[in-house]
C-alpha cells in the first residue's frame, strides 16, 4: 500500500531546508486549503455531473447530451453562468445576516470536508477525537440554513428553514447512535486509525448483524441530514418553492447549491470510511494472493470508488420514494430509527464485551 | 325535454327548499345567471334527485336591472355558493343572505359586469391595470332586515394577527394559476381562501358572438385535459337542439376517443401527483406512457392536446388506417405498465401514509357541492353521467362505476387508477366493431338552432361537463354556459383541508385534480 | 403483545413496499431510454401528415393558386388570422368581370389550429402544412403573405 | 468585418429562419467596435449562459403542458442543460410564458419577471402569448405578453409541439450567443427607476 506520508514529508523538508519552520508550515497550511477548495469545487461539479446523469437514467431519459460529449462539461457552463448572474439584494431582509448564511454552510461542508482521509498518509484534519469533530462541524451547517430562511423575510423559507431544523437536529442523534456503534467496536474515534482496524475485514462484514443495522440506519439519517429525498422537506419544491434559499440568487444560491451535493458526498465517504474501510481494499483473510493484487489498487482508488457508490445508492432512494410529511419524518426517527439504534448499540456492545466479532 | 319551472323571485328560497326536501333533488348540476334584456336579469338552476335520477329546471329573474336581488340557495345546497359569486361577478346578481359575495373571477376594482348585454367591451371602461391587487380580509354580505330592505355587512375573513401564506398564483403546486390565501398554525391550516379568475379568459361571452362552428375550437382550451369530451358534449347538445342523428360510426368513434382522453388525463393525473409527493421518477414514467396515446391522437386527428376532432354532425376526418391496431397495441402495453405503477408509488409506504386519511369528504357533502367525477365517486356518490345519463355507445358496453366509500385521498387517487382498467375495457369491446359509415353528416352552410333552452352533458374526466345553450333562433347563441367539472371541486377544497398540514395541502389538491382554466373559463 | 406485532410488522411491511419500488426503478435503470434526440433527429423524424404546422397555399407548377378570394376563410375564422385583399378585374376577352387575390395575411401567431378556413374552403386552395420549426425574435415575422412564394424568409 | 454565426449542433445555420434579425443585432451591438480579448471572454460567458438555461416552473394553460412534455422522457430537454427548472424566479434565467395571460394575471407575471435575477429571458410560447391567440377578442385577456415584457422568442402555435419548444429554446440560444456582456447590453427593457 503507498503511502502519502513520505511525500508530504519530503516536501516538509524542502521547505524547512530553506525557510523557517514557522513558516514552512503555514505556506504548507496555505497550499493544503487551496488544495482543499480546489478538490471540494471539482467534487462538486462531478457530484452535480452525476446527479444529473443518474437520476436521467433511473426516468428513462438522457440527461445531459449536448454539451460536450455526453454533456461531460455541462456543469462547467452552469457555472460560467452561476458566476456572472446578479445576486439581488433584498429590501427588507436582514442584509447582514442574509449575506453571510451561505458562507456558514459551506464553511461548514468545508471543515468536514477535510476530515476524510482520501488515501493513507492524506489525512489532512486527523485528530483522536476527529469523528467527534466531524459530527460537530457538519452540524454548524443548520445555523446557516436557520439563519437563511429567517433573515430572508420570506414565510415560505421560514417554514423551510423551521422543518429543516427539526428534521436535522432530530436525525443527528441516528448518525451519533450508528457511529456509535461502530466506535464500540474499534475503540477509537481517529479516523484513519478506524480505517487501519479494517485491514482485515471492513468492519460491515466484521460486525455482524449490528454493524449491517447502524449501516442501514445511517444511510436514512445520513440523506435526511443532507435534505434529500425523500427527506427533502426544507425545499419542497411542490409545497414551499425552494424552501429556505427561496429568495436566493446567483452565486449564493449556488453555494447552496454546491454545499448540498458535496455534504452529500460527506455523508457518502464516512460511511465508505467507518463502514466499508475507507481506502482500505477488499481484503479476505486467508487469501493472500488475492489481497496483494487488490492492494496494486491505490487507496484512493478504493476510496472514491466506495463513496460513489454509496453516492449512487442514496440518489436510487431519493429518484424511487415520494417525500414524507413533517410529522412522518419526526415518526420515522423517534419512533423507529432512535430505538432501534439504541438496541442495536446494546447489541454491539454485548457482541464486543463477549468477543463475538471476527 | 325536462319540465321548467317559473318561481318568482318572493317564493324562491320556500319553493327551493321543497323542491330539495320533499322532492330530493339534492343535486344542484348548475346555475347559470342570465341576462333576459327587457325582461331582467335572472337564473337558470338545474337539478337532480340522485335517487330517482330525475331532472328539472328552475327559472326565476328580477325585473330590477339596476341593483337586482335574488334570495340565494347556498344554505340548501353547497354548490351554490360559487357559483352565486360567479352570477354576481358576471351579471351584478345580488344574492341576498350569500354569505361571501365577492367577485370569484374579476379583480375587485374591475367596472361593470361583463356578461350583461350592455356591458361596454372597449379598452377604455377597463384597461389593462398593472398594479398589484390589494388582498382584502373581509367580505360583503347582504342581509334582509324584517321589512324587506336589504343592508350590507362587512364580514371578517382573516384577523390580522393570523399567519397567512398566499400559494399562488405561480405555485408549482396549484396545476395552473389558482390562489389559494392560508392562514397557518404551525404547519396545520386554519381556513384557506380560494381565489380564482388569473385565467379568466371570457370564454362564454366570446361564444355569444360566435357561430356555432366557431364555438366549438374554444370547448378544447376548457378542460385542455378533456379536450374531446368538452367538444363532444357541445356538439352533442346543439345536434340535440337541431335534432339531428349521428352515424353510428361516429358515435363510436367519439366513445372510444373519449376514453382514450380519459386515460391521458387520468395518466397525468397520476404523474403530476407522484411530483407534487416527490415521487419525480414516477412523474415521468406516467409521461412517457401518455406519449403513446398523444401518438394516437395526433395521427388521426392531427393534435396533440388540442385536437378539433368532433365537429356538428360527425367528426372533422375519419380515423388513421392504423388506428385499431394502434390502440389495440397501446392496451396490451398500458396493461403491465400499470401493475409497474403500483409497485413504484401505489403499494409504496410512503405514499400509503401521505394519502391515507387525509381530505376525508363525506357523501352528503360531494353531492351538496357537487363535486362529480372521481371526487365523488370515491366518497360513495354514484355519479357517472355515462351510467346516469348514457350518451354515446356507453349503453352498449360493459364497464363498472369506480364506488369507494373512504372519501380521502387515497380513494380518489385509486378511483382514477381503476377508471383506467375500466376505460381499457370500454375500448376493448368496441375496437374491433366500429360499423362502417359516414363520419360526417351533410349539414347546412349556417347552424342555427331552433329558439328554447338545451342542456346535456358528458362524463368529462373529472367529472360532469355541461353545456347549456339558450337560443333566440340565430346563428349566434343567447347564452352559452360551460358547467365546469373544476368550480365545484375547488369550492370544497375549503372543508377538505381544514385542520389538515400543508403538506396535505398538496396531497388533497393533486388528488381532487382540478384544471384550473377548465375553473376560470 | 398486539401492538409490538404491529410494530414489527409494520415495520417489515414497510421495508419490503420501499424495495419493491427500488426493484422497479432499479430496472428502469439499466433498460433503454426512450429520448427522441430532436435536433440530431431532424433528417429522420416523421410527423403525422394530419398535423397543423402551418397555413399555407399550395400552388401548382405554374406558380398558380386556386384561389378565388371568395373570403370564406376569412368570415370562417373565430379570431381575424386571415386577411384577405382582392380586386375586381374585367377578363379582356370575355368582358366579365371577376375578383382575383392581391394579398392573403395570415398571423401564425394567433392562429389557432381550428381548421375552419380549410373546412369552409370550396377550392382546397389551403392547407395545412406540418412544418413545425416556426420560432421567431421578431413579431411581425409571423404575420405571412402566402400568396407570394417564400416572399417572407 | 464578417458576422459572427452562432454554431448550434446539427442544425446548419441556414436552416434556421429570422437570421436576418440575429444579424442585424450584430452589426448594432458592433457598430463602435469592441475589443478582441474582450469579445473572448464575451463568447465564454455566452457559452455558459446559452448552455444552462434554467425556466421557471410557470405555466398557466395548454401549452404548459407541453412544457411538461418537453420536460419529460420523450423530448427531455436536460439533454441541452435546461432541466433544472427552478420554482424561485430568484433563481431562473428564462420564463416562458406558457398560456394565456389575463388582466388579472398580468402584474403577477410583471412582478414575477421583476424578481428574476439579470440576465433573465422571456420567450413567448403559443397563440395566446404573442398575441392573444384564440382569445384575441375577449374583455379579459392580454392581446400579447410583449405589450408587458420584452419578448426575445415567439413559438408559434396552439399549443406549439415539444419539438416546435426545443427550436424555440435553440433559437434563444443562439441569440444569447451573440450578446455581449462587456460593453453593451442588448435588452430591450429600459432601466427601472431605482429611485424610489
Amino acid at each position: 500500500m503507498f503511502d502519502f506520508s513520505i511525500i508530504t514529508n519530503w516536501i516538509h523538508e524542502q521547505l524547512i531546508s530553506f525557510m523557517p519552520t514557522g513558516l514552512a508550515v503555514f505556506v504548507e497550511c496555505v497550499a493544503i486549503g487551496i488544495c482543499i477548495m480546489l478538490m471540494y469545487a471539482v467534487l462538486a461539479i462531478i457530484m452535480i455531473f452525476m446527479e444529473r446523469k443518474v437520476c436521467a437514467a433511473f426516468q428513462c431519459r438522457l440527461g445531459p447530451m449536448r454539451v460536450g460529449p455526453y454533456g461531460t462539461i455541462q456543469v462547467f457552463a452552469d457555472v460560467f453562468k452561476m458566476l456572472i448572474k446578479e445576486i439581488i439584494t433584498i429590501n427588507h431582509a436582514d442584509k447582514f445576516l442574509y449575506n453571510l448564511a451561505p458562507y456558514i454552510v459551506i464553511l461548514a461542508s468545508i471543515m468536514s470536508f477535510s476530515c476524510l482521509p482520501i488515501n493513507k498518509g492524506l489525512e489532512v484534519l486527523d485528530f483522536n477525537v476527529g469523528i467527534f469533530f466531524m459530527l460537530a462541524a457538519s452540524s454548524i451547517g443548520i445555523v446557516g440554513i436557520l439563519l437563511a430562511g429567517w433573515s430572508s423575510n420570506n414565510k415560505y423559507s421560514l417554514i423551510g428553514a423551521m422543518r429543516s431544523g427539526a428534521q436535522m437536529i432530530s436525525y443527528e442523534l441516528s448518525i451519533g447512535l450508528s457511529i456509535l456503534t461502530i466506535v464500540v467496536l474499534t475503540d477509537t474515534l481517529q479516523l484513519s486509525e478506524i480505517v487501519e482496524r479494517q485491514a482485515d475485514g471492513w468492519f460491515l462484514f466484521k460486525g455482524h448483524i449490528p454493524a449491517f443495522i447502524a449501516f442501514v440506519i445511517y444511510l436514512i439519517a445520513g440523506n435526511a441530514e443532507v435534505n434529500r429525498g425523500p427527506f427533502d422537506l426544507p425545499e419542497a419544491e411542490s409545497e414551499l418553492t425552494a424552501g429556505y434559499h427561496t429568495e436566493y440568487s446567483g452565486m449564493h444560491f449556488g453555494l447552496f447549491y454546491v454545499a448540498e451535493f458535496v455534504n452529500l458526498f460527506i455523508i457518502a465517504g464516512i460511511a465508505a470510511t467507518i463502514f466499508l474501510g475507507g481506502w482500505m481494499p477488499l481484503h479476505i483473510p486467508g487469501l493472500d494472493g488475492f489481497n496483494q493484487a487488490m492492494d496494486y489498487i491505490p487507496g484512493f482508488v478504493w476510496f472514491f470508488a466506495k463513496a460513489f457508490f454509496i453516492v449512487w445508492l442514496l440518489m436510487w432512494f431519493k429518484w424511487t420514494f415520494p417525500r414524507l410529511r413533517i410529522d412522518q419524518i419526526l415518526t420515522l426517527e423517534w419512533k423507529y430509527l432512535v430505538p432501534i439504534g439504541l438496541v442495536n448499540l446494546l447489541l454491539m456492545v454485548i457482541i464486543v464485551v463477549f468477543k463475538l466479532h471476527f | 325535454m325536462n319540465e321548467i319551472i317559473d318561481i318568482p323571485v318572493e317564493q324562491l328560497h320556500a319553493e327551493m327548499k321543497k323542491l330539495h326536501d320533499e322532492r330530493h333533488f339534492d343535486f344542484l348540476r348548475s346555475l347559470t345567471g342570465m341576462d333576459w334584456q327587457e325582461e331582467g336579469l335572472g337564473v337558470v338552476y338545474h337539478l337532480e334527485n340522485t335517487l330517482t335520477g330525475e331532472n328539472t329546471v328552475v327559472r326565476t329573474h328580477s325585473a330590477n336591472r339596476e341593483n337586482p336581488e335574488i334570495p340565494t340557495v347556498c344554505d340548501i345546497w353547497k354548490a351554490a355558493e360559487f357559483n352565486e359569486r360567479e352570477a354576481f361577478d358576471f351579471y351584478g346578481i345580488r344574492f341576498t343572505n350569500h354569505p361571501d359575495l365577492r367577485r370569484l373571477y374579476l379583480r375587485d376594482d374591475w367596472v361593470g359586469h361583463p356578461l350583461r348585454k350592455d356591458y361596454d367591451m372597449s379598452e377604455e371602461t377597463n384597461p389593462l391595470r398593472m398594479t398589484n391587487e390589494e388582498p382584502v380580509d373581509t367580505t360583503a354580505r347582504l342581509e334582509v332586515l324584517r321589512d324587506g330592505s336589504v343592508i350590507e355587512k362587512r364580514e371578517v375573513i382573516f384577523e390580522d394577527n393570523e399567519y397567512i401564506i398566499n400559494i399562488g398564483p405561480q405555485h408549482p403546486a396549484t396545476h395552473g394559476v389558482l390562489r389559494f390565501r392560508v392562514s397557518l398554525e404551525g404547519e396545520i391550516i386554519q381556513k384557506l381562501d380560494v381565489h380564482c379568475g388569473y385565467i379568466h379568459r371570457g370564454i362564454e361571452k366570446m361564444c355569444e358572438s360566435l357561430t356555432y362552428p366557431q364555438t366549438l375550437a374554444l370547448t378544447d382550451r376548457l378542460d385542455y385535459l378533456g379536450a374531446h369530451q368538452n367538444r363532444h358534449a357541445l356538439c352533442m347538445c346543439i345536434e340535440k337542439a337541431m335534432g339531428v342523428e349521428v352515424s353510428e360510426r361516429v358515435q363510436y368513434i367519439r366513445t372510444i376517443m373519449d376514453e382514450l382522453q380519459r386515460i391521458d388525463s387520468h395518466l397525468l393525473f397520476f404523474s403530476c401527483l407522484c411530483m407534487d409527493l416527490g415521487a419525480l421518477t414516477a412523474f415521468f414514467y406516467g409521461f412517457r406512457d401518455r406519449e403513446k396515446i398523444l401518438d394516437i391522437f395526433e395521427e388521426t386527428t392531427g393534435g396533440r392536446l388540442i385536437q378539433n376532432y368532433n365537429t356538428i354532425g360527425g367528426v372533422q376526418t375519419d380515423i388513421a388506417p392504423s388506428f385499431v391496431q394502434k390502440v389495440k397495441e397501446f392496451i396490451a402495453y398500458l396493461r403491465p405498465t400499470l401493475r409497474e405503477y403500483h409497485e413504484v408509488f401505489t403499494g409504496n409506504i410512503i405514499a400509503e401514509q401521505r394519502l391515507k386519511g387525509v381530505g376525508v369528504l363525506s357523501r352528503e357533502d360531494a353531492i351538496s357541492f357537487g363535486a362529480t367525477g372521481g371526487t365523488g365517486r370515491a366518497a360513495g356518490w354514484a355519479c357517472d353521467v355515462r351510467k346516469r345519463h348514457p350518451y354515446g355507445v356507453y349503453d352498449k358496453v360493459e364497464f363498472n362505476e369506480v364506488l369507494f366509500t373512504e372519501g380521502d385521498s387515497y380513494a380518489r387517487y385509486m378511483v382514477r387508477m381503476k377508471e383506467i382498467e375500466e376505460s381499457l375495457r370500454i375500448i376493448e369491446q368496441l375496437i374491433d366493431n366500429i360499423p362502417e359509415g359516414e363520419y360526417q353528416q351533410k349539414m347546412k352552410p349556417i347552424i342555427r338552432i331552433p329558439e328554447g333552452s338545451y342542456y346535456s352533458a358528458v362524463e368529462g374526466s373529472r367529472g360532469e361537463f355541461g353545456v347549456f345553450i339558450e337560443s333566440k333562433g340565430d346563428k349566434y347563441p343567447y347564452r352559452m354556459k360551460f358547467r365546469s367539472t373544476g368550480l365545484p371541486l375547488v369550492s370544497c377544497m375549503e372543508t377538505l383541508t381544514r385542520g389538515a398540514k400543508i403538506a396535505d395541502l398538496i396531497a388533497i389538491g393533486g388528488t381532487v385534480d382540478y384544471v384550473v382554466p377548465d375553473i376560470d373559463r | 403483545m398486539e401492538k409490538k406485532r404491529n410494530y414489527i410488522n409494520g415495520l417489515l411491511h414497510g421495508i419490503g413496499t420501499l424495495l419493491t419500488g427500488m426493484k422497479v426503478t432499479g430496472r428502469e435503470f439499466f433498460t433503454k431510454k426512450v429520448t427522441e434526440q430532436y435536433p440530431e433527429n431532424r433528417k429522420t423524424l416523421v410527423l403525422s401528415d394530419r398535423f397543423r404546422g402551418m397555413l399555407t397555399m399550395p400552388v401548382d407548377k405554374e406558380g398558380r393558386n386556386k384561389c378565388i378570394a371568395c373570403g370564406l376563410c376569412q368570415m370562417a375564422c373565430p379570431n381575424d388570422t386571415i386577411h384577405i385583399e382582392s380586386e375586381t378585374i374585367t377578363d379582356e376577352t370575355s368582358g366579365k368581370k371577376k375578383k382575383v387575390l392581391v394579398k392573403y395575411q395570415y398571423d401564425l401567431g394567433s392562429c389557432m389550429f381550428c381548421q375552419l378556413c380549410v373546412n369552409a374552403c370550396p377550392h382546397d386552395a389551403i392547407r395545412f402544412s406540418t412544418e413545425f420549426e416556426n420560432a421567431v425574435f421578431d413579431r411581425n415575422t409571423l404575420v405571412k403573405i402566402l400568396n407570394k412564394t417564400q416572399s417572407n424568409h | 468585418m464578417e458576422i459572427k454565426k452562432p454554431h448550434i449542433k446539427s442544425i446548419p445555420y441556414e436552416d434556421f429562419k429570422n437570421n436576418e434579425y440575429l444579424e442585424q443585432m450584430v452589426q448594432e451591438l458592433n457598430a463602435n467596435g469592441g475589443k478582441v480579448w474582450l469579445g473572448c471572454l464575451d463568447d465564454l460567458i455566452n457559452w455558459g449562459r446559452s448552455n444552462s438555461l434554467w425556466p421557471l416552473t410557470f405555466a398557466t394553460s395548454c401549452c404548459g403542458i407541453e412544457f411538461m412534455a418537453v420536460g419529460a422522457a420523450r423530448y427531455d430537454f436536460a439533454r441541452f442543460g435546461f432541466e433544472v427548472a427552478r420554482a424561485s424566479p430568484r433563481q431562473a434565467d428564462l420564463i416562458m410564458v406558457a398560456g394565456t395571460i389575463t388582466h388579472k394575471m398580468a402584474p403577477v407575471l410583471k412582478r414575477l419577471y421583476d424578481q428574476m435575477a439579470d440576465p433573465k429571458y422571456v420567450i413567448a410560447v403559443g397563440g395566446c402569448a404573442i398575441s392573444g391567440g384564440p382569445f384575441k377578442k375577449s374583455y379579459h385577456v392580454v392581446n400579447g405578453v410583449d405589450r408587458i415584457l420584452p419578448v426575445d422568442v415567439y413559438i408559434p402555435g396552439c399549443p406549439p409541439r415539444p419539438e416546435a419548444l426545443l427550436y424555440g429554446m435553440i433559437q434563444l440560444q443562439r441569440k444569447v450567443k451573440l450578446e455581449k456582456f462587456f460593453g453593451g447590453v442588448n435588452r430591450k427593457e429600459e432601466e427601472p427607476q431605482k429611485a424610489k
